[in-house]
């Protein structure tokens, strides 16, 4: 589980900080108290700009830096089909790989199950905030 | 008649008690057990064992998946949502949960109604009533006016316009061998929270509680072929969101500190502390097995013994039988014999004849002053003989114990 | 060095994991079973089991004399009566038991004090708070004024003044591994009711209740070799005596009837329901196997295994261990390592080396705030990872323990 | 178990019924639900009447015949001895004989641990009685 792709990403620190005026939203790990807040910038129904605060274990942090790469620039209806994805992906089911690029490659995911909780604390927070907003 | 090689899964029944082979007749206090049951308990223990959630080794993660897997099985088997099966230690603790709950929670006030029936096991009598005393909250009693501690729809008509805050009823009686039918309590009370004590109707009836309307239900794995301390607890998500928790401790928080405490998600949040694990998987895998006979398959083998039972001990002079005698009985005979007390007679037909019954007033102390009340029995002994019937139980064993009956009365008779 | 040949009797230990044979290093969170256990509890299921109490038949009284003599076995243990020994479904249960049935025997009333502390596990800590809130007792903590977390006599002294009406105390914390001197509360709170929470201290410790003047001690079985779902309660005869039951049903009961209910005697008053009994038979199994092996033995074999591991960890750059590091440090070292999160460390332990240590919050997240306050890391985890030793552990088990650390942060450092 | 002896004094009538003006006391077997009231009646520390009311197994009734039979004449000493003999004898420990006469036939009960509170119910109401008067 533990490739470059991950420690690389878990050390990004260009997606780390608070955006003035986005939307934010709080997401929370119960069985390891890991806490995320996560910032969106959307304009016309696009997002982009966010970022994210938070302690957390590698996956996550990999798995948030991942996230926001790859929904900068995205609509929110785009976005949404890639969340789809992710769930399937980590239950071990098909998935689109086109739709989630890089991301992809952490499918592996799938048999760490008791890791798949890191791995969606982002994912689950932001799914949170594009209900809010549709 | 039911698969015979079913048999062979329980060692049990191929020992001798005192040179007679084992006529296991007492399923309604705890079943036997069939290997596969026993085997993956054992071999969960030896090789997957570990506590479950939070830690990320392998072992967790195992004994994770297999706990949650048996909970899959139990939902799927009651048609309920995972989040609807919370895991206790038997019916016993889930009725007593969902009383505390209730009072804690701040639902179940001074001058609330809660309507029970006279039939019930003290499991599903005690808590109401004590715990009555010491809120204020009412009980009623639905007593049967039927033959021998039958319930009659009339008996709960009565109760109708108390409209009850909730009642909680036993889908099976323990003695009486009744079944209930649910979906009349429902008719009659549509507006009460219904728990059903499931202990003796789950263990031969599959049970669709979205279709049915049950609010909680309530049953023991030890019962259906599964291990002892494990029950289960299913409750409508929207009562377990607003309940208080029962059991405080780990597993069971969200987050904690010196002066708060938040709650985990369901159904977490009434599993607190490490769980019955092992139990829980076997009763995941006792699920499994008596789902490969089938239900339909085991109420009417079920069924063909108790009505087989029914006919041959009428005959016997003295024999009086408890509860209904048309289709309403099932699985449970419940009887006296003039002038044998139920000690003497279980006692004897164990050693002399190798047939395990119980004898006793099974728990269920108020239903006791009822039988007396109609009994012709010169001596009413405060208890009654009942035998039941479970899956791996033959013709033959009914045979072997309407036999001994006859001779122990024989013999008492001419001593 | 403890016989080696014990490590034979646990398959699990014979397990490899992604190639590597498994170092089990998770026994506080639960410990593996032995064949013994295991088999015990195989063989009563396939041949003797049926319900205990009350039935005349042969099963059911194998069945009761093996569950009472698990009783008798774990009585003599703690040197306590039979009368006090009540079996639960685990120490969570215990404590709940304690909380609720001193308060609904009107014992534990507005303003009365409990003291606690912050090192306890959430088990001892969540009942208190939470039912305080709705009772209106009051809840202090003891605060470890000690190195992270640990707990100093003056501690303790700080609160003498107050005579609080009960005192409940971990016996050995699960976090920072160290054994709270029994003694010592007792001298300071002479007055007070001492409840143990012997979660931890009993699986290498064998203490005589009476002579220490406990009043209360629980623990479970699933830390000690035993079976999961089962657990004790202790209690001194006269305060069970006038408490209220917690669990209501069956065979605690004396006699019942529409508005009145009388309690059985000791311990069956706090025993309602089917008891666990595979798991009680289990139990007391698992005491035999301790009892064979020697208390003794077994702690010295738990320290002598400590002070290695502290002694090689300390030499670890950047890692920063808890609790004490003197010799009330036993059994448990609790530690993080600068950059690293205790879930990946403890998933690279898994997955690289076979290695099984828990990481998080150990279900003490009050004293993670402790911890927090005093790390000397760039960034504190709010977690940490927890290695655990017991019976079956080795030297080496450290060693690769030691070495995996020491390659996961080469690895991470390189990257 | 179930002998001759057993079902003989199991249906004997007459020690049954009430004693006016004696001792009496009751006792309750929980396991089964089974009373009893007990009526000694005691001049210069002897027993020199004795009777029981109650409903019960063949083995509560005809323990309870059997001892009022085997302590009417004797005195409150013999009677504790008596007392001590049976609880060693159900227990399946060493006993005198003597001292229990025809009682000591019912020994077998020690092989039935769930009939022994049968068994006893009479002689721990009479242990009643006797500790209540000395
Ligand atoms: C100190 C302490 N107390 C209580 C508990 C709770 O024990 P159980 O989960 O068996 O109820 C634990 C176990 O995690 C513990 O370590
Ligand atoms: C109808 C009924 N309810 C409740 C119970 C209690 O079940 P348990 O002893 O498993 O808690 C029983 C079992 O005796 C029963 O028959």
């Amino acid at each position: 589980m533990y490739n470059e792709l991950i420690i690389d990403y878990s050390r990004l620190k260009k997606y780390k900080g608070k955006i003035d005026g986005a939307i934010s939203q709080e997401g929370k790990n119960i069985s390891c108290g890991d806490e995320i807040t996560l910032y969106i910038k959307v304009e016309n129904e696009k997002v982009v700009d966010a970022k994210f605060e938070g302690v957390g274990c590698a996956i996550s942090q990999a798995s948030a830096n991942l996230m926001i790469e790859n929904i900068i620039g995205k609509s929110l209806d785009e976005i949404k089909e890639i969340i789809e994805n992710v769930n399937l992906m980590v239950k071990g089911n098909e998935f689109n790989r086109e739709k989630l690029g890089p991301i992809s490659e952490l499918s592996e995911i799938k048999n760490y199950p008791m890791r798949i909780k890191c791995f969606l604390l982002s994912w689950k927070t932001l799914n949170l905030i594009i209900k809010k907003i549709s | 008649m039911l698969l015979s090689n079913i048999r062979n899964d329980f060692p049990a029944l191929f020992r001798t008690i005192n040179g007679n082979r084992l006529v296991y007749l007492d399923s309604a206090a705890s079943s036997l057990k069939p290997k596969q049951v026993v085997e993956k308990i054992s071999s969960f223990y030896l090789n997957n064992y570990s506590n479950v959630h939070r830690a990320v080794h392998t072992l967790s993660s195992e004994s994770t998946s297999m706990m949650e897997e048996a909970r899959n099985i139990l939902a799927s088997f009651l048609n309920a949502k995972n989040e609807e099966i919370i895991f206790t230690s038997g019916t016993t603790m889930s009725i007593n949960l969902i009383v505390e709950s209730f009072i804690r929670y701040g639902f179940l006030k001074e001058n609330d109604l809660v309507l029970i029936s006279a039939v019930e096991h003290h499991a599903n009598f005690v808590p109401w009533v004590r715990l009555s005393k010491i809120h204020g909250f009412r009980v009623e009693f639905v007593r049967p006016s039927g033959r021998f501690g039958t319930l009659e729809i009339d008996d709960f008509l009565n109760f109708k316009n108390l409209n009850p805050k909730i009642v909680s009823i036993t889908g099976h009686s323990n003695v009486t061998g009744q079944e209930i039918e649910i979906e009349n309590l429902k008719e009659i009370f549509p507006e009460s929270i219904l728990i059903v004590d499931g202990a003796q109707l789950i263990p031969h009836e599959k049970i669709d509680v979205k279709k049915l309307g049950i609010d909680f239900l309530v049953f023991s794995a030890h019962k259906m072929l599964g291990p002892s301390g494990v029950g289960l607890l299913y409750g409508r998500e929207e009562y377990l969101e607003a309940m208080e928790p029962f059991l405080y401790g780990g597993e069971m928080i969200d987050k904690v500190s010196f002066d708060n405490v938040t709650f985990n998600e369901l159904p977490y949040k009434f599993e607190a502390g490490t769980p019955n694990i092992a139990g829980i998987v076997g009763f995941g895998e006792a699920i499994k097995y008596l789902e490969k006979i089938g239900f339909d398959e085991i109420k009417k083998h079920i069924y063909d013994l108790t009505f087989y039972a029914l006919d041959k001990m009428r005959k016997i002079d003295g024999l009086e039988i408890y509860g209904p005698l048309d289709e309403r009985h099932l699985g449970i005979v419940s009887f006296n014999l003039e002038g044998i007390h139920p000690h003497d007679l279980s006692h004897l037909l164990d050693e002399k004849f190798g047939v395990a019954i119980r004898s006793g007033h099974h728990c269920a102390q108020p239903l006791m002053s009822i039988l007396k009340s109609e009994s012709k029995l010169s001596v009413f002994p405060n208890g009654t003989n009942r035998a039941s019937f479970y899956v791996y139980n033959t013709y033959e064993d009914i045979d072997i114990l309407v036999e001994g009956i006859k001779k122990i009365k024989e013999w008492f008779d001419v001593q």
